[in-house]
């Protein structure tokens, strides 16, 4: 097997196997971990069969070109780093599927389990062997994602859940950074490519960006490996279950951080900024994980502020950017790697069968089970660095660094001062782990008899406990290669020389762990019986707690804060939202206008014509007039708008446009009607004369708007006067007049522009018609209206009631006799109204008129009948089908439109001749006629449609008591 | 192209026309013939749309002279990549939310699939139109057609919406004719390209009225666009509208940018004399505030509808921000994440209908039937509790909602990092080679809005989603069926798909960018096409 | 026949105003005619009165006296309208018993009235057949209800069966 | 205004007194619709205009076209006949309802209804 | 004659925003009436005003020289049928929503 | 001479017809029931239509005759809905 296809097997495998585990059974426990562990195992025996080629320095590479448009390749490669990594990953990860076949309850649902873990593993060697810095991104996002589904896979506990959201928000935000930071690097660099970028050290740093691209990188960083000021989303995140946490928060997840910091050590480390930052966020993270972890009476808990310490110290020492603190680094991630993911599992085992993890509770459980209690022991003393066990060995070449001077600061100057006392607290967490719960009183009132678990359970632990012992025993035998090749990876040429020994000499770290040991212990006693009833929490920083900060200070301000400063950009209103509208495009035109004079001059009032001048002393009273009244007079608005309609037609047909002037008139008269028609619906208004003068604000408002209207009023004024004072050089329509009749065949250039030369425009506004007339239709049949409509209008009680008083009378009288002469004239211009629109229809190409005009009129037509006669007489005796006007005169304009592809011609070719008829001559025929045709018949429907489905509503409750079978407007 | 080939470029229009106008004939208690014909018309014009988007790929910009009038005179449709791609984009969003809608939906209304097919014309004719005024056309039949899906359903919450929706729209379209007919009178011309020519040419008086005109069109474009604050009227409508209609409406807010996109390069490129960049500011930094607003009210919500919304107003604000930058490789990676939002967010649309159907069984069928059952006995009725109950349903509507967040985060695997990527990429890319100037403030700042939204995102949608999935103790398994989970999966795999095709899909926008910012063989290949030669006539 | 022209007057009628609009020729003619048998067709559909003409000649006849009297009224309103003393003249109304029914006749005679200035057809009364007419110069009710009775009522009843 | 200079000038004159005439009666109905008191009495003023206002400005276009195309212009006759007809109606149907409005207002000098007897007078205006 | 139409254009333009920004539905709906009046003079003014010039050909081609520009008439046709449409909907979507809210405030409650 | 007396005639005639039309437009504006406004509104239609036919005389032209023909068939249809409204509170039963 080539050495690039393992690559692709290694980071494929895990994923295949979580598609294939989440299609198991609920309770398929068995067959879960027999799946997931075969997977870890091959992944983990072709790692391990991989070591002889990066063994000397080699690197195993894979290239899949993916977005070559950035450079970005799906790129896989392995190092010795990685190498040690990949191992740990999935070692760790083989012996957490086995623990978790025991730990998970049968009636968990497993697959969702072991298919996230799966998943997770892949993503997590993902990052390790990514050969692209984007690659590495890539799988560090899916790490965020899988570890939040896995922390909450208990989701009934609301613990798990906020811990779970916690960590993804956390680790999430550091992501995004560490987007931003890899794609600065790339862009500094030239390439995102993991060698290129290796090699380009001396850019990076001394590039401009290299300060942005460091502190993005470091909050991904920082905030993967829980490091302070990130890390209070790790002890929430114990809410896990504990095998996640054995691989998450041992040797996976957390470690993400610390292997990029040490991955892009090489190029970034070594300046005052790196030094700074990461010192700082280290020292912290050791200092005060040790001492809180002191406190927690979870023992889950307590390890998970352990870990965020040691990886304070594994943060400290690469920080320092010397070779030796780089190689103690990475020893130390391996080391703790081993002895925590056993404590976790120790954890799991005495959670698992004496039902809690409360330290204060628990006790005295070395004689129910002395070999887990055995195990936990060694594992523990490798967390607090006693010697022979292989923490001590890392916490050693720490010390020793830390007295080492490295840059001139009270940081440096205090770092061996800190690790002492660090390393103290760590033996007093260590000590009380052991002592609280294995040792002392028995525990009285646990949930469950306590005994050891299955020997398999207990395996794994006892595994890595084994590996703890014989490298604190004998480094240099076992992990020294693998660790210097591991090393040999990362530093390349700087690879300092380095002796893992057990023995050093009696040297100042060694004094320095002596007095940790003591001074730790010492702390323990002194504490122990404080520490069996307090709360959770060290004495004065109890308060300071990150879950309730991180609530406080992020997630209710992100609502709250959020929710008013959205309440105030925006509002749900309508009137703000015209208004903003409405001045914004004022703004608009304004701006390019105030750069300069429009070179307006002055009018020339002789210009003026004074009959025009009446007509529009007309319209605008009229539009003023409408404006004014419109609140509490409706009818008089309607009035009035009219009148201004009527002026518009007037300017119409003065300037030069008869089609105009006709299409504005009958739209008028079938909008009056259709507004009339809608007036029935609405409440009633009347203008309360009691009511003094308006309020202030009320006024204020008014006045707002009375200046919007006037300055919209007078932009628009402004513009069309400053347009029509200017010539119109060349304009696309001299064309339409030189063709119209020659090649249009039709002499009225307007309706040619409409139905031949623009019809494609025609074509979409009947579409806009039919699509609204179908709307209408749609939402009036589901007209509700409001109670005080629901019954006759006040008119008609009255008149029925005179009605009903007269004894001669019968109801209905008084509106009979209103409507007897009119009805008679109305019936009788019904045909009339049909031949004028034929007529308007007819003429339309060569003289004003068309398919639209006609098919108002038509329209009109109808609807006249429906206002002498009533909806009821009229559809006993006409069957108008609206919609099928509609679409049928739709499908006629758009077959029209393609019969042209017949000819080889585009959509809508017209074509027009003279038709020699017998007796009556030569007959002009254009194709554009039946599209017109289209046109007529679809506003005839459309119209018609919309009047007969307002007025339908008025006889709803009575067809409704008739139960009729009609459909409405159809009947 | 020759033949009936060279009539494909219609056919999206066309066929959505005919289909619309024959579904409208066919009566109401015809639901599955009308859904068949729907879903055959809009099935027809997904292929037509791929064959059309291969077509702009490997030859030259199509250009389609309706009524056999050259241009500038008559009404051009002009193919090039981006209008195929927009027409393939809207085609897929039509065929899932048409697939979706089929399920219950349909029903919910008269008329649905008939205002359907009108909404596709209305859209596609946007996208393909090189008429200033003809676009007009197409917005409105577009709008129209959205107003009457926007009711469907009919009910208090969506009837109020649509006042707004359609008030705000009307006063739009008002200025869009203002600005048209404004550019109309200075220029003397209504084609894109041949306005394109004559900018250059115009006195100084002409000039700033055209720029009042561009300016006054302009809003009625961000309106559209849903650029805070002309856009709030999003936030009422797309929550309101039924959920196939909401997926299908993610595409509408595209059409504003659409033609910002199309005609700020074109009007206000380079050769375009004094005019050159004109309000590319203006669109960068309220797109950018239309981020950050949009972002706030993400982190604000808490129906998942309204961050939906949101997101759409999101994915406006980056896409505007793109724009005003004016730079072709940002313009790559903004279309693609133009594509990758709208699949999501239309996914995302969809999906929430089904988790909320879980969440509150049958509430929404019962709103909608009270509203139908309150009035008239021959009223239709949705079928109510419609769809099975699969025992699998929780676990794949969780998968798809985390498949959204995914995207709307702009995590990986899906196309939502590739896309963040793309455009992060070109931010922080030097414009000009070899520039010391480091990178704009206003990269940065479009970087860290980007980012931030990501992040806001994830909050607000962690939230959500543990209230949907994770806390509930009793939660009913809703009923689901299957014509509605596919749409979902498939829109979803479709944005993988696009992840992992990176390369070939990240080219396609590339050189759609780079043809966008140089709109000269737009212009020639428009103003230089040939008409077929006229048939005799008689006269 | 009947069935292809079921009001053979509205045919002619509108087939006049089709000429009048048209202007006259062959083609126009036959154009004119069918689109008038079509519109006619349609009508019937609504099922309207059909009157019936006895003596249709008289109709010019009564044309003329109402283009005569309805000149006059102009002149006569105009001069009250220009008087500078609006309080001599009195305006009110009068109730005209009919005997005309026929609702064709009644619309004849209701465009009439309406249409003279000075007069004006405000309520009509079927079960009583009583008019209420607005006169806008009233010095003697009798001369009114003389006018509409004998000048018009009579001549419709002669034409109208 | 091109083809005015064509016509002759009795035809020219007579155009001009039928024009005259007819926008002589529309302004003095005007008058009346501005000066007169109630709604009843304005009712009759626009018949001015409908009827002789309208009349003479046909008259004077029927024989303005007819002389200056040298053929019978006749189409005027169809306005003529239009408004004959439709204004009426307008006018009656408002009448009528000036009526209604007055008489549920109780207005003074307003006739009862032609129909009603002592008993529905007092309980209904109408 | 362009001030006139030009002051015209403004008043209904004005009156017509005065009414969009009131709260009542029907005050929007003649606010739309009169802004559309407004936009469509509008639109038709860009093609400058000409008297007696009717773009209907009275020999078989045309010039601007003789003729008014047919081309806004044109524009402003498709304007006012759409429009009409719009008004339409608008009218019967404020009945819809003043029947399902029982107000005819814009905001479907009132202030 | 008689081409300058009928072009001031009709001049004259549109003056007194843009009045007529102003003073409709007073009548409309001030009401002061609604039933005088519609019957200023009819005015209005008439007059608007002699003033189009003069127009159209003024500029020799008939294109102007079918605008004047629709307000005389069709201009009444909205006069006499507005006045139905008035009388019944509905106008299509
Ligand atoms: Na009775
Ligand atoms: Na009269």
């Amino acid at each position: 097997m080539s050495k690039d296809v393992l690559l692709t097997i290694l980071i494929v495998l895990p994923f295949v196997g979580s598609v294939i585990a989440a299609t198991f059974r609920p309770n398929a426990r068995n067959s879960e971990a027999w799946l997931a562990g075969g997977v870890a195992l091959i992944c983990l025996s072709l790692t391990a069969f991989a070591y002889p080629t990066i063994a000397d320095g080699g690197v195993v590479r894979t290239d899949v070109e993916w977005i070559p448009e950035f450079g970005l390749s799906f790129a896989l490669r392995l190092d010795g780093f990685a190498w040690m990594f990949a191992m740990l990953v999935t070692g760790i990860g083989f012996l957490v599927v086995l623990y978790a076949r025991y730990y998970m309850s049968p009636s968990d649902p497993v697959p969702r389990f072991f298919s996230l873990l799966l998943a997770f593993m892949g993503s997590m060697l993902g990052i390790i062997i990514a050969g692209n810095l984007i690659i590495l991104v890539f799988f560090w996002e899916l790490t965020s994602i899988f570890s939040f589904l896995l922390i909450g896979y208990w989701h009934g506990n609301a613990g798990a859940r906020d811990g779970a959201r916690m960590a993804l928000l956390v680790t999430g935000l550091g992501g995004f950074a560490l987007l931003a930071g890899v794609i600065l690097i790339g862009q500094i660099v030239g390439s995102y490519d993991l060698d290129i970028v290796l090699a380009s050290g001396e850019a990076i740093r001394e590039h401009s960006l290299y300060l942005p691209a460091l502190v993005l990188v470091l909050l991904g960083a920082l905030t993967k490996s829980a490091q302070f000021p990130f890390h209070f989303w790790l002890p929430n995140a114990m809410a896990a279950p504990t095998p996640v946490s054995a691989f998450l928060h041992s040797a996976t997840m957390v470690k993400a951080g610390v292997f990029l910091l040490a991955r892009l050590w090489p190029v970034m480390a070594g300046t005052p900024e790196w030094f700074w930052l990461l010192g700082l966020a280290g020292m912290a993270s050791l200092l005060f994980g040790a001492f809180f972890a002191i406190f927690q009476h979870d023992m889950k808990g307590l390890l998970a502020y352990s870990t965020i310490s040691h990886l304070g110290l594994i943060t400290m020492l690469l920080s320092l950017g010397s070779p030796l603190g780089a190689v103690a680094a990475i020893f130390h991630m391996m080391n703790h790697a081993t002895f925590k993911a056993s404590l976790f599992m120790a954890a799991g085992i005495i959670d698992h069968e004496t039902g809690t993890r409360d330290m204060r509770k628990l006790g005295g459980l070395f004689r129910y089970m002395p070999v887990t209690a055995t195990l936990a022991m060694v594992a523990s003393a490798a967390m607090a660095g006693v010697p022979l066990l292989n923490g001590f060995l890392s916490k050693e070449m720490f010390f020793a660094e830390a007295i080492e001077t490295h840059v001139h600061s009270v940081l440096d100057t205090s770092q061996p001062y800190v690790a002492v006392l660090a390393s103290a607290f760590a033996v007093t967490y260590s000590l009380r782990f052991i002592h609280s719960v294995f040792f002392g009183r028995k525990p009285t009132d646990l949930p469950r008899e306590p005994h050891e678990p299955p020997f398999w359970m207990r395996m794994p632990s006892m595994f890595l406990v084994l590996a703890c012992l014989v490298v604190g025993v004998a480094p240099a035998a076992t992990v020294g290669p693998y660790l210097y090749t591991a090393v040999e990876s990362v530093l390349g040429q700087r690879t300092p020389k380095f002796s893992l020994a057990v023995w050093h000499g009696f040297n100042l770290p060694l004094i320095m762990s002596a007095v940790a040991l003591v001074a730790g212990a010492l702390l323990y006693l002194a504490l122990k019986d404080y520490l069996r009833h307090s709360p959770v929490g060290p004495p004065l920083l109890r308060h300071v707690n990150g879950r309730r900060l991180f609530e406080r200070g992020v997630l209710v301000p992100s609502l709250k804060w959020a929710q008013s400063a959205q309440r105030v950009l925006s509002t749900r209103r309508l009137q703000p939202q015209l208004r903003i509208l409405l001045l914004a495009a004022f703004a608009a035109a304004l701006a390019p206008i105030s750069l300069g004079s429009l070179g307006l001059q002055w009018p020339d009032w002789s210009n003026i014509d004074a009959v025009l001048a009446l007509v529009w002393l007309t319209g605008a009273g009229c539009a003023i007039g409408a404006a004014y009244q419109a609140k509490y007079h409706r009818l008089v608005a309607l009035i009035l708008l009219g009148g201004a309609g009527l002026s518009t037609c007037i300017t119409f047909a003065w300037f030069s446009a008869p089609d105009l002037a006709l299409t504005q008139l009958v739209v008028e008269v079938v909008t009056t009607i259709l507004i009339l028609l809608g007036l029935r619906w609405l409440p009633k208004r009347v203008e309360d004369m009691n009511l003094g003068p308006a309020p202030p604000s009320a006024r204020l408002r008014r006045s707002r708007d009375a200046a919007i209207a006037f300055v919209v009023g007078a932009g628009l004024a402004t513009l069309a006067y400053a347009a029509m004072m200017l010539p119109l050089s060349d304009p696309i329509s001299s064309y339409f007049l030189e063709r119209s009749y020659v090649e249009g065949g039709g002499r009225n250039v307007v309706n040619v522009i409409l139905v031949d030369f623009r019809g494609f425009d025609t074509m979409g506004e009947i579409t806009v018609l039919a699509a609204v007339a179908l709307t209408v239709y749609a939402l009036l049949r589901r007209f509700r209206p409001a109670p005080d409509n629901v019954g006759s209008p006040e008119q008609q009680i009255r008149q029925n009631a005179f009605d009903e008083a007269e004894p001669d009378r019968k109801p209905g009288d008084t509106i009979g006799d209103y409507l007897l002469v009119p009805a008679v004239i109305m019936q009788w211009l019904f045909p009339v109204i049909i031949v004028l629109a034929l007529y308007l229809f007819l003429r339309g190409h060569d003289l004003p008129g068309g398919g639209f005009v006609a098919g108002v009129a038509l329209a009109t037509a109808f609807i006249l009948q429906y206002l002498a006669s009533g909806t009821t007489l009229v559809e006993d005796r006409l069957r108008i089908l609206p919609v099928n006007w509609i679409g049928l005169s739709l499908l006629l304009a758009a077959t029209t439109g393609m019969a042209s592809w017949l000819f080889g011609y585009p959509f809508l070719t017209s074509h027009s001749q003279y038709v020699e008829l017998p007796v009556i001559g030569a007959v002009p025929a254009a194709t554009a006629l039946f599209f017109d045709l289209g046109v007529f018949g679809l506003v005839v429907g459309a119209t018609v449609l919309m009047l007969i489905a307002l007025a339908h509503q008025s006889i709803r409750k009575l067809r409704a008591a008739r139960t009729t079978t009609a459909r409405t407007p159809e009947a | 192209m020759d033949g009936w080939a060279h009539h494909l470029i219609i056919a999206p229009i066309a066929l959505p026309l005919v289909a619309g106008a024959l579904l409208a004939v066919y009566d109401e208690r015809r639901q599955f013939l009308k859904g068949l014909i729907n879903l055959v018309s809009t099935l027809i014009t997904l292929y037509i749309a791929i064959v059309l988007l291969q077509q702009a790929d490997t030859s030259a910009t199509g250009v389609y002279l309706l009524g056999n009038w050259p241009a500038p005179f008559g009404i051009v449709l002009v193919l090039d990549r981006l209008s195929a791609m927009m027409l393939l984009l809207t085609a897929v969003l039509a065929c899932a939310s048409l697939i979706f809608s089929l399920a219950r939906w349909h029903t919910a209304g008269s008329h649905f699939h008939t205002l359907f097919q009108f909404l596709l014309m209305g859209i596609n004719g946007c996208f393909l139109t090189g008429d200033l005024f003809n676009l007009f056309v197409f917005f409105e039949v577009m709008l129209a057609s959205s107003y009457g899906l926007l009711l469907h359903g009919s009910g208090p919450r969506r009837v109020q919406a649509s006042l707004h929706y359609i008030a705000v729209n009307l006063t739009a379209s008002f200025f869009f004719l203002v600005g048209v007919s404004l550019i109309y009178g200075v220029t003397g011309t209504l084609n894109m390209a041949d306005l394109a020519v004559r900018i250059p040419t115009l006195s100084i008086e002409n000039r700033m009225l055209f720029e009042a005109g561009a300016a006054i069109l302009g809003i009625a474009f961000l309106t559209k666009a849903a650029m805070w604050p002309l856009g709030l009227w999003l936030l009422s409508a797309y929550p309101a509208a039924a959920a196939p209609v909401a997926a299908i409406f993610a595409v509408l807010s595209k059409v504003g940018v659409y033609v910002l996109l199309r005609l700020c390069p074109l009007l206000f490129g380079t050769p375009a004399g004094e005019t050159t960049g004109y309000g590319a500011t203006f669109l960068l930094v309220g797109g950018l505030a239309t981020i950050a607003f949009g972002m706030l009210g993400v982190l604000a919500s808490q129906a998942m509808t309204r961050i939906a919304s949101f997101s759409l107003l999101v994915s406006s604000g980056t896409l505007l921000a793109a724009v005003g930058l004016s730079d072709a490789q940002i313009t790559g990676g903004a279309l693609l994440y133009l594509v990758s939002s709208t699949l999501t967010i239309s996914a995302f649309f969809l999906l929430i209908e089904l988790i909320e159907r879980g969440q509150n069984p049958g509430a929404d069928v019962i709103a909608i039937t009270a509203e139908a059952l309150g009035e008239e006995e021959d009223e239709e009725e949705l079928k109510e509790e419609v769809g099975t109950r699969f025992a699998a349903t929780p676990a794949v509507l969780g998968a798809c909602f985390v498949g959204c967040v995914l995207l709307l985060t702009g995590l990986p695997p899906l196309s939502g990092f590739v896309a963040k990527l793309a455009l992060l990429a070109a931010l922080f890319a030097p414009a000009e080679q070899g520039a010391t100037s480091g990178i704009p403030t206003a990269n940065w700042v479009f970087i860290v809005l980007l980012l931030l939204s990501g992040l806001t995102a994830l909050l607000a949608l962690s939230r959500v989603g543990i209230r949907a999935f994770w806390a509930p103790i009793d939660a009913v398994v809703p009923r689901v069926l299957l014509v509605e989970f596919v749409p979902v999966v498939c829109l979803l795999l479709l944005t993988l798909g696009l992840a992992i095709k990176g390369g070939p899909v990240m080219r396609y926008m590339a050189e759609t960018a780079r043809a966008v910012h140089a709109p000269s063989s737009y212009v020639d290949a428009v103003l230089t096409a040939p008409r077929i030669p006229p048939a005799e006539t008689g006269r | 026949m009947s069935r292809l022209l079921p009001y053979p007057l509205l045919t002619a009628s509108l087939l006049t105003m089709w000429l009048l609009l048209n202007g006259l020729s062959v083609g126009q003619i036959v154009l004119g005619t069918a689109i008038a048998v079509m519109a006619s067709n349609v009508t019937a559909a609504l099922q309207p009165a059909k009157p019936r003409l006895r003596r249709w000649y008289l109709l010019p006849k009564l044309v003329a006296i109402v283009v005569v009297d309805i000149w006059r009224s102009n002149l006569a309103v105009a001069q009250l309208i220009l008087r500078t003393d609006q309080t001599r003249r009195v305006s009110g109304f009068v109730i005209v018993p009919l005997e005309l029914r026929d609702p064709t006749g009644l619309a004849i005679l209701a465009c009439i009235v309406t249409s003279t200035p000075g007069t004006a057809w405000v309520e009509y009364d079927s079960t009583q057949s009583k008019l209420l007419l607005h006169v806008f110069d009233l010095v003697d009710e009798a001369h009114w209800i003389d006018l509409i009775k004998n000048r018009y009522e009579r001549l419709l009843l002669e034409i109208l069966v | 205004m091109i083809n005015v200079a064509e016509l002759p000038a009795w035809a020219a004159l007579v155009t001009s007194l039928l024009v005259l005439l007819g926008a002589g009666f529309t302004i003095v109905g005007a008058i009346g619709l501005l000066r007169l008191k109630t709604f009843y009495e304005r009712m009759h003023a626009p018949t001015l205009g409908a009827t002789w206002g309208t009349g003479g400005i046909l008259l004077g276009s029927i024989v303005f076209f007819s002389v200056l195309q040298s053929r019978p212009v006749l189409h005027e006759i169809l306005i003529a006949a239009f408004v004959t007809v439709t204004t009426p109606v307008t006018l009656m149907l408002l009448a009528r309802t000036a009526l209604y409005r007055d008489r549920s207002e109780g207005s003074p000098d307003i006739p009862p209804p032609v129909s009603a007897n002592g008993k529905a007078k007092a309980a209904a205006p109408d | 004659m362009e001030l006139l139409l030009a002051i015209s254009i403004g008043i209904l333009g004005g009156s017509g925003v005065w009414l969009l920004l009131r709260p009542r539905t029907y005050q929007v709906i003649i606010g739309l009436s009169l802004c559309s009046y407004a936009v469509n003079l509008f639109i038709f003014s860009m093609g400058r005003l000409r008297s007696g010039a009717a773009p209907i050909l009275s020999s078989r081609t045309g010039s601007l020289a003789d003729y008014a520009d047919p081309l806004p008439q044109a524009l402003v046709l498709t304007a006012i049928v759409i429009g009409f449409a719009t008004t339409a909907l608008f009218l019967v979507v404020l009945l819809a929503s003043r029947g399902l809210t029982g107000t005819d405030h814009v905001d479907g409650q009132e202030q | 001479m008689s081409a300058t007396i009928l072009s001031w005639s009709l001049l004259i005639a549109q003056i007194l017809l843009g009045i007529a039309m102003a003073i409709a437009c007073f009548r409309m504006v001030r009401g002061p029931r609604a039933q005088d406004r519609i019957v200023a509104l009819d005015a209005l239609y008439v007059n608007a239509m002699l003033l189009l036919l003069v127009f159209g005389m003024r500029t020799g032209s008939t294109l102007y005759f079918e605008a004047a023909l629709v307000i005389s068939i069709l201009g009444f249809v909205s006069t006499l809905a507005l006045a139905k409204f008035l009388m019944r509170g509905e106008i299509i039963e």
